[in-house]
């Protein structure tokens, strides 16, 4: 009980203390220096910068081991903070033109994701909940930015209730394990697990019980997807380029964490099919009610819900394949969904945001940059090579099958049949449509071009030469450690 | 000593990447003043939606379409297409020709020590891998993007390089009045990317890219002029030609990695060193010839020709770089590259053996009778490209190795004069409307005199060493009939050939006087590059001078290592002798027949006379046949094509719209509904949304509880 | 000792009866109200729990800050009544009882049959002892200045985020 | 209750409480069903809210009575925390419900479902 402070341990949260210094800034400026407001996002983009290089930390235990910092942590640093970036890229110009661009929009945006990457470091229960609540208040916020549309506060009314019941259930958790195991720490849970079989504990059971389906919620997988498709549709897109990706990719790595700290010797036999339960009824749910959708971010959502069932396939694995599989999978659904919410942005008219299919009709022709951008990542999505979502997608399914998890890999293929029905649609409506409706086009803009180069070049290159990112994902993955592969 | 192997394609790719970004954004700012100007002109359009199309105006001037209104040619080439302004038309040259001479430079410079280096030393050098890049492992195999220099592709690199590097400093001057001339740029680099890649690669898999690519590119170019109707169907045979072949290329590149488990160059040596004695021979066999159909569509062979005469609707330095030199070349390279292995089967081998001498006298009798300038010469590039894959049928790969590197040189010669000729008749390509053009471009006309007298087999040109050789092999290894089979083709090169230079160069001019007012010498950019092919067509062939003559054969030392062990050839040095006799008198007796026949007045009807030319009359029935190409196009059309057509109806009215879209449709329908319904679940109301939560966590608690 | 029994027993029933009128009053006020004094109660938990500063804390922030600003808000809006048509989402209720009264009473019963955690007490691992040598609350000071300083900044950020985002979508005007 | 004899007795690591643990936590667990029951019964979103805050407050005593079982502070401390947060969360909370209210003059949750299927 000394306060024994490094700079290792400043250092280990140097991205954190980066993103919240920018976001305080940007709060300041936009107190007192409203008529820089154009230039915010790029004082947000140079947070995001200075985050990812503050990014460089050593690995191990920091603050009383409060937080675990990993080549696993880093991953997810630069998952978050290029989600974080996209947003701002392909949201700047939106924002701007709806006068909806004040400083404090970045400023959570920022907090938000400064939450993100202290829960994925926490390797303390209470930094965790601390992190996906610094996460989730953001957001929240961020739902109801357009507040005096009926839809935006609709959206924000419903995260916020169905998510503070989530967090509910989270703490309830918690408790119960604090109470069963003798430590909120996940450094000694699992020091405590290696020695005692801990689930074979009924109380505890329910308390994990509780937090893997307040994990779920964030992850929106079914059955605790539902205020999803409602937050996306009313919630403005650049937040939704957020919200949709990195928060979910990091409630994956924070609930395979926790399992892990758990369950060291491997997932016994209620749990893995309670996962491989969510991932089968989010595929089949996803993709089923993603073919009945009009709304394109409506029918994001869905996809949104049965992508994460793909990943939680690669949950019910749980070995140290499937998390690298897990991992490559999440960093292209990043980046691709984040391409298909930014390119919808770009390809709608402000407050007025494209909203149904046929909005969308003839738009190759009008504006040919979104439209191929979201049309690759419609392909990525649906799992097509030569594109990152291939690659993801293929790993889990080849560990799921090498782990003798046949059935869930042949849902998942199945899932993937029926999500090219939705996907490509899109494409269709795109390119080969007749517009039949007057739709205002929104001007050129550079910062949606550049974003439009990083994720092009992202979901065709990693999708070709996906090396790199299997050997950062393999690194990542091996700072987890499972227990023995069947 | 490391090489900068990988620096040799990636200054192409860089040359692409630069001229086609530019090209492409200059083509869309030029495409916005057009459509602006034409706003301008015609301001009743008003809305643009509905009315006329742009073409509508029937304004020449500022016709988007450009090329309209040519009567023949390969391309549209009205004054009113603007051409690129010069600074712009600076920038792309420089880019496109200097990738490709850099490039050029550096493979010289690692070519030249290396070949130096392999001579001096007793067993010539082993073979110089760099791997650039892990392309993917799995498992124990793992591929690797890597670039080999050994014997093999030092000499493609070397030859590959230079002629291209020519062809592009030629097309400088030959493309200068094209609208497209940055995009014509870009593509070239690009294959110069894809053929370096296909010659360096290391492995089957990274040959592949190059030779998907070189495809691709050659699509593209013969394509150049995709407003014409013909020329963007004879990219289309091009492709799907080429695609027959590359289905057998795919699963000779499976084969391979099951033989021997790898599909890195490596699986040369391991057949080489009898890896390959536990097999069945049947396996091998199949996959050489899987290997050679590939082989086969790349490289024109019958029954996969068809392709290459249209190819000609490309520009003419692309028919010379790329249906010509380089790229027709790469299915002799495979077969070299692979020789190990299929020396190992050798009725494989007789297959290649006969399918190139069938593929060169086939090729040489269609080309007796064309009159386009350029397709004679294509018929003739399908000829010797079955000269080609004769030598190696009968094991004489260096051979084959040797005429494909002669061949670069005088046939890419004799395409850019072509291509000279061309551009001084003003985009004339009948032989029929030419005559007496040898005082109007002399330069162009001495050029093509030395390649003409070299692909005919006359001593001491090129050509006739590697001709030689090929010929002395088929009769060594004891393929007489084979050997006849070349013979005859070599009599009927030089007539073709002979007649081409006698239509062409000599006699009285046939054209119009206008026309024969405009003709003019080429300019330096397009000379200069023909004058060092001729050169190279005239003493290249020193290079491999046989020992019979008093030559060490230098080629064939230098290329040993990298092919399988051929055996000697026992052969008197009489009989060698009286060989090299038969194959010159047939050559003569061919170019005096030539010269015979239409050296006569009348000989060579005008255009557009239908009236028969010397041919025909000197070869009764089977002019007309002949003429024709044998019917094998109508033949195609009518055994091949229209059959798949009628079944493929037949499957698509009959199975496809009924069984399979039935199925499909039903289970679409299904699914959809079941979305429809289950939709519904998302109420809008977040109680609703609380309590499904609450029943997912008490459904697992219950579970949970119930195990 | 019995004491305790006594205390707890009495609050708890407050705590329990309280909160089901919080559940069963329509008016929001007497909600928020009925929820006072269930806080209470559970400081008075809290305090038989040897955690007088935590009882502090429960009386303070939540029964004089958190359920004020509820009442605050309640006012503003003029929320008088929880809604002046009758309830009739049946399936809604019904499912909810249900669900309730399952998962409630399969966590009250495990929870109860619960015997000796699989990690004994005495083998708690880096248990801090609830008590220093001079008190609670200074060790609770110390506490988080030390071990919970991550935690404690990150809350800071968290409080500030909190302001801002509530500042931002209560003002009157965006500007 | 003697403060010193608890401490004592939490320093050596013996519990000394006279009424079970599993009471305590068995009140805690029935607060929290009842908050979760108000959460799904209530109509008014500030109800909800105010439900859930009984659901936190219900887990404060399970950590409470864990601490105490345990001996061990980190209970209190994350309590101290929890407390915090649910103050934190309740602003955030109240804002949102403000801005609903301006956008669409109800906070009944059954009316506020423009965004569905």
């Amino acid at each position: 009980m000394t306060l024994n402070l490094t700079s290792a341990d400043l250092a280990a949260v140097g991205p954190e203390i980066v993103l919240s210094v920018f976001g305080l800034l940007l709060v300041l400026l936009d107190a007192f220096a409203r008529p820089l407001r154009p230039a915010f996002p790029y004082v947000a983009l140079a947070g995001l910068f200075g985050a990812n290089w503050a990014g460089h930390y050593l690995g191990g235990t920091f603050f009383s081991k409060a937080i675990e910092a990993s080549d696993l942590t880093r991953f997810v640093d630069l998952a978050a903070i290029s989600a974080a970036t996209l947003a701002v890229l392909g949201g700047a110009a939106l924002l701007e033109r709806d006068r909806k661009n004040q400083g404090e929009f970045y400023a959570l945006l920022l907090w938000s994701t400064a939450g993100l990457t202290l829960m994925v470091k926490g390797s303390d229960l209470l930094v965790v909940f601390i992190g996906l609540e610094m996460m989730s208040f953001g957001l929240y916020v961020l739902a109801a930015w357009y507040r005096e549309t009926a839809e935006s506060v609709e959206s924000a009314m419903k995260y916020f209730l169905v998510g503070a019941v989530a967090s509910a259930f989270l703490l309830f958790g918690v408790a119960t394990v604090y109470g069963r195991v003798g430590s909120t720490n996940l450094i000694a849970i699992r020091e405590a697990a290696l020695g005692h079989s801990l689930l074979l504990d009924p109380l505890l059971s329910a308390g994990l019980l509780a937090i893997v389906a307040a994990l779920s919620f964030k992850i929106a997988l079914v059955p605790f997807h539902s205020w999803a498709p409602d937050v996306y549709q009313g919630m403005t897109t650049p937040a939704v380029t957020f919200l949709s990706t990195a928060p979910k990719a990091a409630a994956m790595v924070v609930m395979v964490r926790i399992l892990g700290a758990l369950a060291p010797n491997g997932l016994g036999d209620p749990w893995q099919p309670l996962l491989g339960i969510l991932a089968v009824a989010s595929i089949l749910f996803g993709n089923i009610v993603a073919l009945s959708q009009r709304d394109v971010k409506r029918m994001l959502a869905y996809s949104g819900i049965a992508q994460m069932g793909y990943a939680a396939i690669a949950l019910a694995t749980f070995n140290s394949d499937a998390f690298e599989g897990l991992l490559v999978f999440l960093a292209g659904y990043i980046l691709t969904n984040a391409a298909a919410f930014l390119s919808s942005a770009v390809l709608s008219a402000g407050e007025k945001e494209a909203h149904s299919l046929s909005d969308l009709a003839g738009m190759g022709r009008r504006r040919p940059f979104a439209a191929t951008i979201l049309s690759l990542s419609m392909v990525s999505l649906a799992g097509f090579p030569p594109t990152v979502g291939f690659i993801g997608k293929f790993l889990v399914f080849r560990s799921a099958i090498a782990a003798g998890l046949m059935p869930l890999a042949l849902v998942g293929i199945l899932g993937s049949l029926i999500s090219v029905g939705f996907y490509f649609r899109v494409i269709y409506y795109l390119w080969m449509k007749e517009p039949g409706h007057e739709v205002e086009i929104p001007e050129e803009d550079p910062l949606a071009g550049a974003a439009y180069v990083l994720v092009a070049a992202g979901i065709l290159l990693l999708g070709v030469m996906p090396r790199p990112l299997l050997e950062i994902a393999r690194a990542a993955a091996a700072s987890v450690s499972f227990g023995p592969l069947r | 000593m490391t090489y900068p192997l990988w620096l040799i394609p990636a200054l192409p790719l860089a040359g692409f990447l630069v001229n086609g970004l530019v090209a492409l954004i200059a083509g869309w700012q030029r495409a916005a003043g057009r459509t602006a100007a034409w706003r301008e002109a015609h301001p009743d359009a008003g809305h643009g939606d509905h009315g006329h199309a742009p073409h509508g105006g029937g304004h020449g001037h500022d016709d988007p379409a450009g090329h309209g209104h040519d009567s023949h040619g390969a391309h549209g080439h009205g004054p009113s297409v603007p051409a690129l302004p010069y600074w712009q038309r600076l920038f792309h040259g420089v880019v496109g020709v200097g990738a490709t001479g850099l490039s050029c430079v550096l493979a010289l410079g690692v070519v030249v020590p290396f070949v130096r280096e392999s001579l001096a030393s007793e067993n010539g050098l082993p073979a110089v891998v760099e791997t650039a890049y892990r392309w993917m492992s799995a498992g124990p195999y793992v591929l690797d993007i890597a670039f080999r220099l050994d014997a093999l592709s030092a000499l493609m690199l070397s030859f590959v390089t230079f002629v291209g590097t020519l062809i592009h400093l030629y097309s400088v001057g030959y493309m200068q009045d094209e609208e497209g001339f940055g995009r014509f740029f870009a593509y070239l680099n690009l294959f110069m990317f894809s053929m370096l890649t296909l010659v360096m690669a290391n492995s089957l898999p990274v040959l592949f890219i190059g030779w998907e690519g070189v495809g691709l590119c050659s699509y593209l170019l013969i394509g150049y002029y995709y407003d014409k109707d013909f020329a963007a169907a004879a990219g289309k045979k091009a492709f799907v030609t080429n695609r027959v072949g590359d289905f057998g290329m795919v699963l000779g590149i499976f084969g391979i990695f099951a033989l021997f488990g790898t599909a890195d160059f490596s699986f040369v040596d391991m057949a080489r060193h009898g890896a390959m004695n536990g097999h069945a021979p049947l396996s091998v066999y199949a996959v050489c010839l899987l290997l050679f159909l590939g082989a086969c569509g790349k490289s024109a062979q019958v029954p996969l020709y068809v392709w290459l005469p249209d190819a000609m609707a490309g520009p003419t330095p692309v028919s010379a770089l790329i249906h010509a030199a380089t790229m027709v070349t790469a299915g002799v390279y495979l077969v070299a590259r692979c020789s190990a292995v299929f020396v190992l089967a050798p009725d494989a081998l007789t297959v290649v053996a006969w399918v190139g001498a069938a593929t060169a006298i086939f090729a040489a009798s269609i080309g007796l009778a064309q009159n386009d300038i350029k397709k004679v010469l294509a018929y003739s590039t399908v000829s010797q490209l079955g000269y080609m894959f004769l030598a190696c049928g009968v094991g004489a790969f260096g051979a084959g190795m040797f005429h494909v590197f002669t061949h670069a040189f005088f046939k890419a010669c004799l395409f850019l004069g072509s291509g000279s000729v061309i551009m001084a008749m003003h985009h004339e390509q009948d032989m029929r409307a030419m005559g007496g053009l040898r005082p109007k471009i002399p330069q162009t006309y001495w050029t093509m005199m030395i390649a003409t007298v070299a692909i005919a087999g006359i001593p001491p040109l090129a050509g006739f060493f590697s001709k030689d050789q090929i010929l002395g092999a088929a009769f060594g290894a004891g393929h007489p009939g084979l050997f006849a089979v070349g013979l005859v083709t070599a009599g009927m090169t030089a007539f073709y050939m002979f007649r081409l230079a006698r239509m062409t160069f000599f006699g009285t001019f046939r054209g119009s006087k206008e026309a024969e007012g405009h003709i003019h010498e080429s300019p330096a950019t397009m000379t200069v590059p023909l004058w060092v092919l001729a050169a190279g067509a005239l003493g290249l062939g020193f290079l491999g001078v046989p020992e019979v003559l008093g030559g060490s054969n230098t080629f064939m030392r230098f290329l040993a290592p990298s092919l399988a062990a051929s055996h000697p050839h026992e052969v008197s040095i009489a009989t060698e002798y009286l060989l090299m006799g038969m194959s010159v008198a047939v050559a003569a007796a061919g170019i005096l027949v030539a010269w015979r026949w239409y050296g006569a007045a009348g000989a060579t009807p005008q255009v557009p006379s239908v009236q028969a030319d010397a041919f025909y009359r000197g070869t009764g029935p089977l002019g007309p046949i002949v003429a024709n190409k044998w019917n094998v196009d109508e033949g195609i059309e009518a055994l091949v094509l229209e059959p798949f057509r009628k079944i493929g109806t037949a499957l698509w009215r009959g199975f496809d719209a009924l069984v399979i879209d039935g199925v499909i449709n039903a289970s679409a329908f299904l699914v959809e509904l079941t979305g429809d319904l289950a939709r519904f679940f998302t109420t809008g109301n977040v109680r609703n949304y609380i309590l499904t939560l609450t029943l997912g966590v008490l459904t697992f608690t219950l579970y949970v509880w119930i195990r | 000792m019995n004491g305790e029994l006594l205390v707890f027993a009495a609050a708890s029933a407050v705590a329990i009866v309280s909160a089901l009128a919080m559940l069963f009053q329509k008016t929001p006020v007497k909600s928020v109200l009925s929820l006072v004094v269930t806080f209470f109660a559970l400081a008075v938990l809290s305090v038989l729990l040897a955690a007088p500063f935590v009882a502090a804390l429960q009386v303070i922030v939540y029964a004089g800050a958190i359920l004020v600003l509820f009442l605050f808000v309640i006012m503003l809006l003029n929320l008088t009544q929880e809604a002046a048509e009758r309830e009739t989402r049946v399936v809604h209720r019904f499912l909810s009882a249900v669900s309730v009264l399952a998962l409630g009473g399969i966590l009250v019963g495990v929870t109860w049959r619960s015997g000796a955690p699989p990690v004994p007490v005495s083998a708690s691992l880096n248990a801090i002892p609830a008590t220093g040598v001079d008190g609670e609350i200074p060790m609770l000071g110390r506490l988080l200045f030390t071990d919970y300083l991550l935690p404690f900044e990150a809350l800071s950020v968290l409080l500030l985020l909190a302001v801002v985002g509530a500042l931002l979508l209560s003002k009157r005007r965006f500007e | 209750m003697n403060p010193a004899t608890m401490s004592a007795a939490a320093a050596a690591g013996v519990s000394v409480m006279s009424v079970a643990p599993s009471a305590y936590l068995v009140v805690g667990t029935i607060l929290f069903a009842i908050g979760l029951a108000g959460a799904l019964l209530k109509r008014n979103a500030l109800s909800i809210f105010l439900s859930i805050e009984l659901m936190m407050n219900a887990v404060n005593l399970l950590f409470l009575t864990y601490a105490r079982m345990r001996g061990d502070a980190a209970g209190q401390m994350v309590v101290f925390f929890v407390i915090a947060i649910a103050a934190a969360e309740a602003a955030i909370g109240l804002a949102i419900f403000v801005a609903l209210f301006r956008a669409r003059q109800t906070v009944d949750v059954d009316k506020i479902n423009f965004l569905k299927w």
